[in-house]
């Protein structure tokens, strides 16, 4: 991972509170997040007055008033090419997206897909609450199928993109996850994220109290996290679960969940992670992982460097300034087939 | 070349040529016209073609047009019918015999007229000799033995060859109107700088086309046309899209911001989007969206940043862009919205002129959404169009939908290079950095315009959003009288422009029997034929707008100076419709035409007289 | 339970529920209503919440509230001010004192009404003892402690038991108005079905509130409102968006089609989407897409394949659905889109009312693209105009817009439950297989309308699509004459429907000193208003329009019969604009509100006395 | 792959021919699609009353004006949703979408991932070109990167978008790639589309005479195409080159491009093609090789049997019907909270 900015401090937490209210449920996994994300701010080294956060429609997409940034609430699926076009406009800005399932995975799809593929350097945190919050309860796109909504009543019948995978298939150069719950495990996410150049998802597995509380309980909750989650350290071998013992191999040309001591698996045998990994096929099988054959995948799955947009756009505009003649309008005017009329 | 033969003056002349895609016709067209400029003709120009790429050669539907006008006095349309027209097949001839004035030359590829033409054509019977060329003057050139011959000879392969016979039409085009060749010559040098070879053949097929139409009887009589009077220093030849992406730089420099243009191709736009990619080294930013929303969203983003933020597009792209721009009416950021209209609905007649956009750009989201509209009408003034565009929407911090159309778009005229110093300035309300008195919505009293403070300044953060603002803070306000004084806000700031703009003109007299009105793109037919039936005495006014949202100020004053008022326009009445909703009080006569052509003199002067005469 | 206390007989009494978002308001208000219903009181109810799914506990924006009228007479808003109302904590109070009619009951949960409330609520001083409810009768009752202890005791946990609060008041009010407490047993019992703990523990808490209010000395006086006159047999209470879902699904079959909606989530029309999702049952498809323009794509393509299909939106939904729209204009085919209007522009205020779309509804689209607009006026009456709309749009081959609003949406009222075989029929323009005379474009003489052939049919074979079409054939035509033909033609079609809707009806008198012109969910008001006039002696009238574009045939007629017209409307004159521009020899005079709350009849009243005193 | 559709030829090429003026330009791949699909309708056995194409905006999308079936030329990226709109309302309809990489992967592409997640039995023919063909020549989101265009005077910056890898992203169920100049891999990639069941998705790489001529060259130029295509057929080892010595296969976890009798590689050695392996790891690696370290990937890459959303729609039909007390609208609306008034 490229570190492009400074670790110094020169914004604090306080800097980022606006003072007025909060005005997501008690108990959403929003309140979190925003927390995490004043504390991580102070720590990329980022100038308070060139943080931009934008974001669609949503419960999710009104966390710009909550925080003491330049803010954009726009329209719904939109965050992605209003930040595109600010990114394009001024590289220097650091530009978060904060967005929903609905926002990002339904009306806003095509914009999610092309701004990783241009692979802007913005950050998205999704909210994945799994259902259409503000709009009280209908399934989202990443909806579970089979889920009774307001609108499934039978039970959804449409297959859930798993937003990892889209994001590949958008051929994504970031792609993280975390859960609402775990800020520890946020900060780190949220803090790489900012390091990377390019656009980075943030997958955020949320909870919505009201309308799909507990959608995510069986990776998060207390008893099954440790057995159900296994979080991703690049250079560190895939372990996880609750004794340590449980880890990730490859056998055969496919992954394959262990338990070390057994059938004379080491540790050694295990994947060591490499977000960096220039073949995309272990990516791809850990951003897809599931339960119950295998635990979720947490933290930074995927980091590749490469062609920031913003970056090729202005080497091209700086470029093409070098290399004319016409360097203002008057030249412009007066470039090519010209007439003169003498009346 | 010594010339012996008859040389007729004339103050003007339209020229067409037409063939199929294939066969260089507007590229010939543009030479021709170039040359006219070269020698200080004043003109016009249309090209005219099928919405396919490359329609099935030797049809009707696949005919490539490209019309010019040529005059020793100013010509402000392409030209009714035609004087000249070089028909390359009989499809060509048979889509433009309507176009024609009596006695018109008719040139054509004689290798071109046979029965597997004619049938294709449609043609039933051979029409160089069913009489219905009768009073024209037909010049049977074989062009495309002739052209073949000579690119050959040249060393060109057969595929190379076969693309030379326009250079042929131009040659004898060259000497038909007494031009020198080398004006050609260097039009080719120029064109393919980086192939000698197509250089070379070209010029001989140049030649040969020349020298055949010095051989043959038919064209003894020659045409000179002078160079126009009055019309004096540097000139450009350019169309309504360039016109509009030059504005647009234009503007951007004068206020000292970048330019961003969100776009998505649509005809007849695109060029807009394709001019301003070219234009990186002035600094200016083209981001080719995914679709017309992003086009205008990555637009509003860039606004936002501090840009000046454009979007292009026509009709259907704009329907997708509605909600965005009720957006930036919201957060009341300025952006200048191109729409180059086309004829309509739906995916209609996508290559076609039409004026069907304007209700959509009044009200065409949801909401009580006002923008201010404006709409150029010649293809050069769109440069200033886009210019005042940019101009009001920075000062006034608004979006702003500039309307143009097919017809500006593609069509070409002289334009006179103006100075960037003599261009007026645009100060936008931007804020200093760390001023403690900044608040999001607070404004200007003069122009009700809020200010603009860029992500990145210090001591300026704020949120903007398109929940209903609280007035002054900017902060979300759901309280209902807040929402009526902002509503009445923005209504307000968008009619206030009316005191920025200048006041409607009038050509001809200040009260008549007779006020022809119209507005944007249809300006050159209307005027042109207010100004003949001025000549012929008739009691006729124009104004043409190009204001529409606001309406200049003194627009019910001068409606109140004539008898009767006539509304013409390419739809079915919407500027009729929407003045009658602001000026109730008078009686608008209509004139519609919905064909996706343009307004023709002629038609215009037969209604004009109708009213006139109803009068009596 | 024997009563020694003053009962009053009312006409009409208004109660307003008010709480935080989970105190369980809207249930209550629900359970009133039905029960007021049950014992035959007509009825209009209005929910009111804030935009966040949770605003914060305690504060004025988190505020939640359902108000709902009931009469012995009929009863047409949910009326302005309220006779009684139910604050639950300090912020509800404070949000609801200026919407009270002098010598209100206002009833509080006294166990909310500490100094952490108040300031909560923005009070700066104890509402309780600055005079501020002098005049009023207030009735403080312990609702949160005493409904604890019972919920508690009847074997629920704390959170539970905080639920039920909710049946206290309703308690309360079941005595307040001399109810019948088994109506209420009745629907827990309903409500909870699954959960007979729960049902137990309301119960219990519901005669709680009953007693608490039998022994109370303030509430010594309660009302009765008789059972509505004239009204007779079976009613329904029912919302807007519900009788809009249901008028669609009646036109299906009455058609004898299936009925297919496309839809996207948005307030204030999601409930349409959720209503037909439960109507599998029936046939019915609701496709939930991933956008709005998906919504209403899908929608064609079920219409392409012959389904009575629809989509639904609010606002900015509708302006994404623009282009789409256009093409079913082009396609000719049915499509009944429903807006149902919140506050504008941009997301404004999105749970709101106002009738700001209007605009949009007819000219939002390119190119000249006419559909038929029609507008709901009451939540029962959606039921018919969305019947009306299916049916236009399936017989005249034509996108129907239908315009209803955030109010009557979420409003309801009682609705007397029709016969499907009184129904009018829906006779699509279907065509039998194999015809070897049908042509895509052929026409009905008679409406204009084309014909339906639905893929899958032997022997009907055909393309469709969003270029111009050529008259009669369909094919695809670039002809200048045809596109004007067919610009007309759709024009026409749409015009001629004036012929197959009910002329407009006049309520007072057919010739008077003012005219008020009301159109959609504003009706209920301007019809109190009117009448209350009338009663009073007052020259005045009320013409309500439902039908938009087209105007009915006699709306000039009608004009011509009143001194003064004056148009009444929920945005900044959209109606009164479009009437200039259709009828522009009359003058319009306006009423307008931006605030996102529906008329009020007090205003209302004021208005017209103002012009009225303007004529003497 | 499952059969739908008998193989029983009710209907001739001629039945499809419309007669009119085709009216792409001369060496135009789309003219050797038309031919090839009115060559696979009769053998799909589908009545040609019940073929519907749509299409979107594009040179690519006046195809249905160009066959005797019904057809619906919509709107610029809208082909798909409107195609679902058709699915839902008649199953029966065997109905075709062609588009192009503008159409479906730009505009278009949000409906373009969303029909695929949902698994709607169509078939879409994408006509890639890699440029917008009608507008004349801008470059699309397949277009490689670094192309001149009309709107990349400098080269276009963005990457390009892989229609397979896409497809994937979003689960997609069937993913063939052929080329137009080749009638009978189209054919057999035609046919196994129509036959399966769910969202076929086929990439043509297509020849734009004027736009972007020989953008395919690489790939499909007479001398070079038998070694830089590797044509998959179910249960074949994966064999190419012109001497049909060359294959793919696996090696410590990664595909390699081999040679057979070199290094003791044998044909044993190969990787069998699988299109309904349940693990996607092959497919995917599949659908994004590219020149000129692999050949591209051509015929059936992925094909798995999952449920067909319109399936499971009108089973949920079926069975509230069944369930139901409540048979029309009369039942509706005498049903729940009725009250009477006796006026
Ligand atoms: C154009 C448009 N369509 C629909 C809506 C209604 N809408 C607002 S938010 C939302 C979905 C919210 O879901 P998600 O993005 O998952 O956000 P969450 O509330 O769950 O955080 C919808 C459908 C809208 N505001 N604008
Ligand atoms: C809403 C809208 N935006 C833009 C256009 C203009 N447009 C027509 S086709 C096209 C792209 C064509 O490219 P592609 O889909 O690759 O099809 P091809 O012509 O290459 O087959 C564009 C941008 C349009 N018709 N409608
Ligand atoms: S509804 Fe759900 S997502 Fe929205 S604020 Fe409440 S808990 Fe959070
Ligand atoms: S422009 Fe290209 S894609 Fe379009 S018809 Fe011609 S060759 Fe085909
Ligand atoms: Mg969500
Ligand atoms: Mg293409």
């Amino acid at each position: 991972m490229a570190h492009n900015f400074e670790p110094v401090a020169i914004s604090t937490k306080e800097d980022f509170k606006l003072g007025g209210p909060v005005k997501w449920c008690a108990g959403c996994g929003g309140h979190a997040v925003l927390s995490t994300v004043m504390n991580v701010l102070p720590e990329t080294g980022i100038d308070k007055d060139d943080v931009v956060f934008v974001s669609g429609i949503g419960c999710s997409s009104r966390f710009p008033y909550y925080i003491n940034t330049y803010g954009f609430h726009s329209l719904h699926g939109r965050a992605n090419p209003i930040a595109s076009g600010i990114k394009a406009s001024n590289p220097n800005l650091s530009v978060w997206i904060v967005t929903g399932d609905g926002d990002s995975m339904a009306i806003g799809g095509n914009h999610f897909i092309h701004l990783i593929r241009r692979n802007i350097n913005v950050n998205i945190l999704l909210f994945n609450n799994k259902i259409y919050g503000l709009t009280k309860g209908q399934y989202s796109p990443t909806t579970p199928k089979g889920s009774v909504t307001k609108t499934s009543p039978d039970g959804t019948i449409e297959n859930a993109f798993k937003p990892g995978e889209l994001t590949m298939g958008a051929q994504g150069t970031f792609f993280a996850r975390t859960v609402d719950s775990d800020p520890k495990m946020m900060k780190k996410v949220f803090k790489a994220a900012a390091e990377h150049k390019g656009t980075s998802v943030v997958e955020i597995l949320l909870n919505c109290v009201i309308f799909a509380n507990q959608v995510h309980k069986d990776i998060t909750g207390k008893d099954v996290r440790e057995d159900h989650q296994i979080f991703l350290e690049e250079g560190k071998p895939m372990i996880f679960g609750k004794d340590r013992n449980q880890g990730l191999m490859m056998r055969c040309n496919k992954m394959e969940k262990v338990t070390i001591g057994e059938n004379g698996v080491t540790e050694d045998d295990l994947i060591v992670h490499d977000p960096q990994d220039a073949d995309d096929s272990n990516h791809y099988r850990l951003v897809r992982m599931e339960l119950p054959e295998f635990p979720v995948a947490m933290g930074v799955i995927r980091a590749i460097d490469s062609t920031v947009f913003e970056s090729a756009l202005f080497d091209q505009v700086e470029h093409a300034r070098k290399e004319t003649k016409i360097k203002n309008m008057d030249d412009l005017l007066h470039s090519g087939n010209v007439f003169e009329s003498k009346g | 070349m010594a010339k012996n033969h008859r040389v007729i003056e004339l103050d003007e002349v339209v020229v067409k040529f037409a063939g199929d895609s294939g066969d260089g016709m507007q590229l010939t067209g543009n030479q021709f016209s170039d040359t006219s400029a070269f020698i200080g003709n004043d003109l016009s120009t249309f090209p005219d073609y099928p919405s396919e790429i490359r329609a099935p050669q030797g049809t009707v539907a696949g005919v490539s047009g490209f019309q010019v006008h040529i005059g020793h006095k100013e010509v402000s349309t392409p030209g009714d019918q035609a004087d000249v027209l070089v028909a390359m097949n009989p499809a060509a001839l048979k889509a433009n015999m309507k176009w024609l004035k009596d006695g018109a030359t008719v040139i054509i590829d004689i290798d071109n007229f046979d029965n597997k033409h004619y049938k294709k054509a449609g043609y039933t019977e051979d029409p160089l000799h069913d009489h219905s060329l009768e009073g024209y003057n037909v010049v049977k050139a074989p062009i495309s033995m002739l052209s073949r011959d000579v690119a050959l000879q040249q060393g060109l392969d057969n595929k190379g060859a076969e693309k030379t016979r326009n250079q042929f039409v131009a040659g004898l085009l060259y000497w038909l109107f007494n031009r020198d060749l080398k004006i050609g010559e260097d039009f080719l040098k120029e064109k393919f700088k980086t192939k000698p070879a197509l250089v070379k053949a070209n010029i001989a097929v140049l030649h040969e086309g020349y020298n055949y139409a010095e051989t043959i009887e038919a064209l003894s009589t020659t045409f000179h046309v002078d160079p126009v009077k009055g019309k004096k220093g540097l000139f450009r030849n350019m169309t309504g899209n360039q016109a509009t992406a030059w504005g647009l730089l234009a503007a951007a420099e004068k206020a000292g911001l970048g330019l961003f243009l969100g776009s998505y191709p649509i005809t007849p736009a695109t060029e807009i989007l394709q001019e301003i990619t070219k234009r990186k080294h002035l600094g200016a930013i083209a981001f080719q969206a995914e679709d017309e929303i992003a086009g205008i969203t990555s637009a509003i983003g860039a606004s936002f940043a501090g840009k000046l933020a454009c979007t292009s597009t026509s009709g259907p792209g704009l329907a997708l862009k509605g909600e965005a721009i009720g957006l930036a009416v919201m957060t009341e950021l300025p952006l200048v919205i191109v729409n180059v209209q086309r004829g309509g609905p739906s995916t209609g007649l996508p290559t076609k002129t039409e004026q069907s956009d304007l209700m959509q750009a009044l009200y065409g989201r949801s909401g009580e959404s006002p923008v201010i509209v404006i709409a150029s009408s010649s293809p050069a003034n769109c440069f200033d169009f886009a210019f005042q565009a940019a101009k009001l929407s920075l000062e006034h911090m608004t979006p702003v939908i500039l309307l143009s159309d097919s017809y500006l778009a593609n069509g070409s005229e002289l334009w006179p290079i103006p100075e960037m110093k003599n261009m007026p300035d645009i100060v936008p309300p931007l804020v200093a950095d760390n001023d403690e008195d900044y608040e999001p919505y607070k404004r200007d009293p003069g122009r009700l315009n809020r200010y603009w403070a860029i992500p990145g300044q210090p001591g300026l953060r704020h949120r903007i959003g398109g929940l209903e603002k609280a007035d002054v803070t900017g902060e979300v306000s759901h309280d209902p009288k807040n929402h009526e004084v902002m509503v009445k806000l923005r209504e307000a700031k968008v009619q206030k422009v009316a005191d920025f703009i200048p006041e409607q003109e009038v050509i001809g007299p200040e009260s008549a029997d007779l006020l022809v009105v119209g507005w944007g793109g249809t300006y050159g037919a209307i005027v042109s034929a207010v100004n003949d039936l001025i000549e012929e005495g008739k009691s006729v006014a124009l104004a043409q707008f190009n204001y529409i949202n606001p309406l200049p100020r003194n627009t019910a004053e001068i409606f109140s100076h004539y008898k009767k008022i006539l509304v013409c326009e390419l739809n079915l009445g919407q500027f009729a419709s929407y003045l009658r909703s602001k000026h109730p009080q008078f009686e608008y006569l209509q004139y519609n035409k919905i064909q996706g052509l343009p307004l023709f003199i002629s038609e215009l002067k037969v209604k004009c007289n109708e009213v006139l005469e109803s009068i009596k």
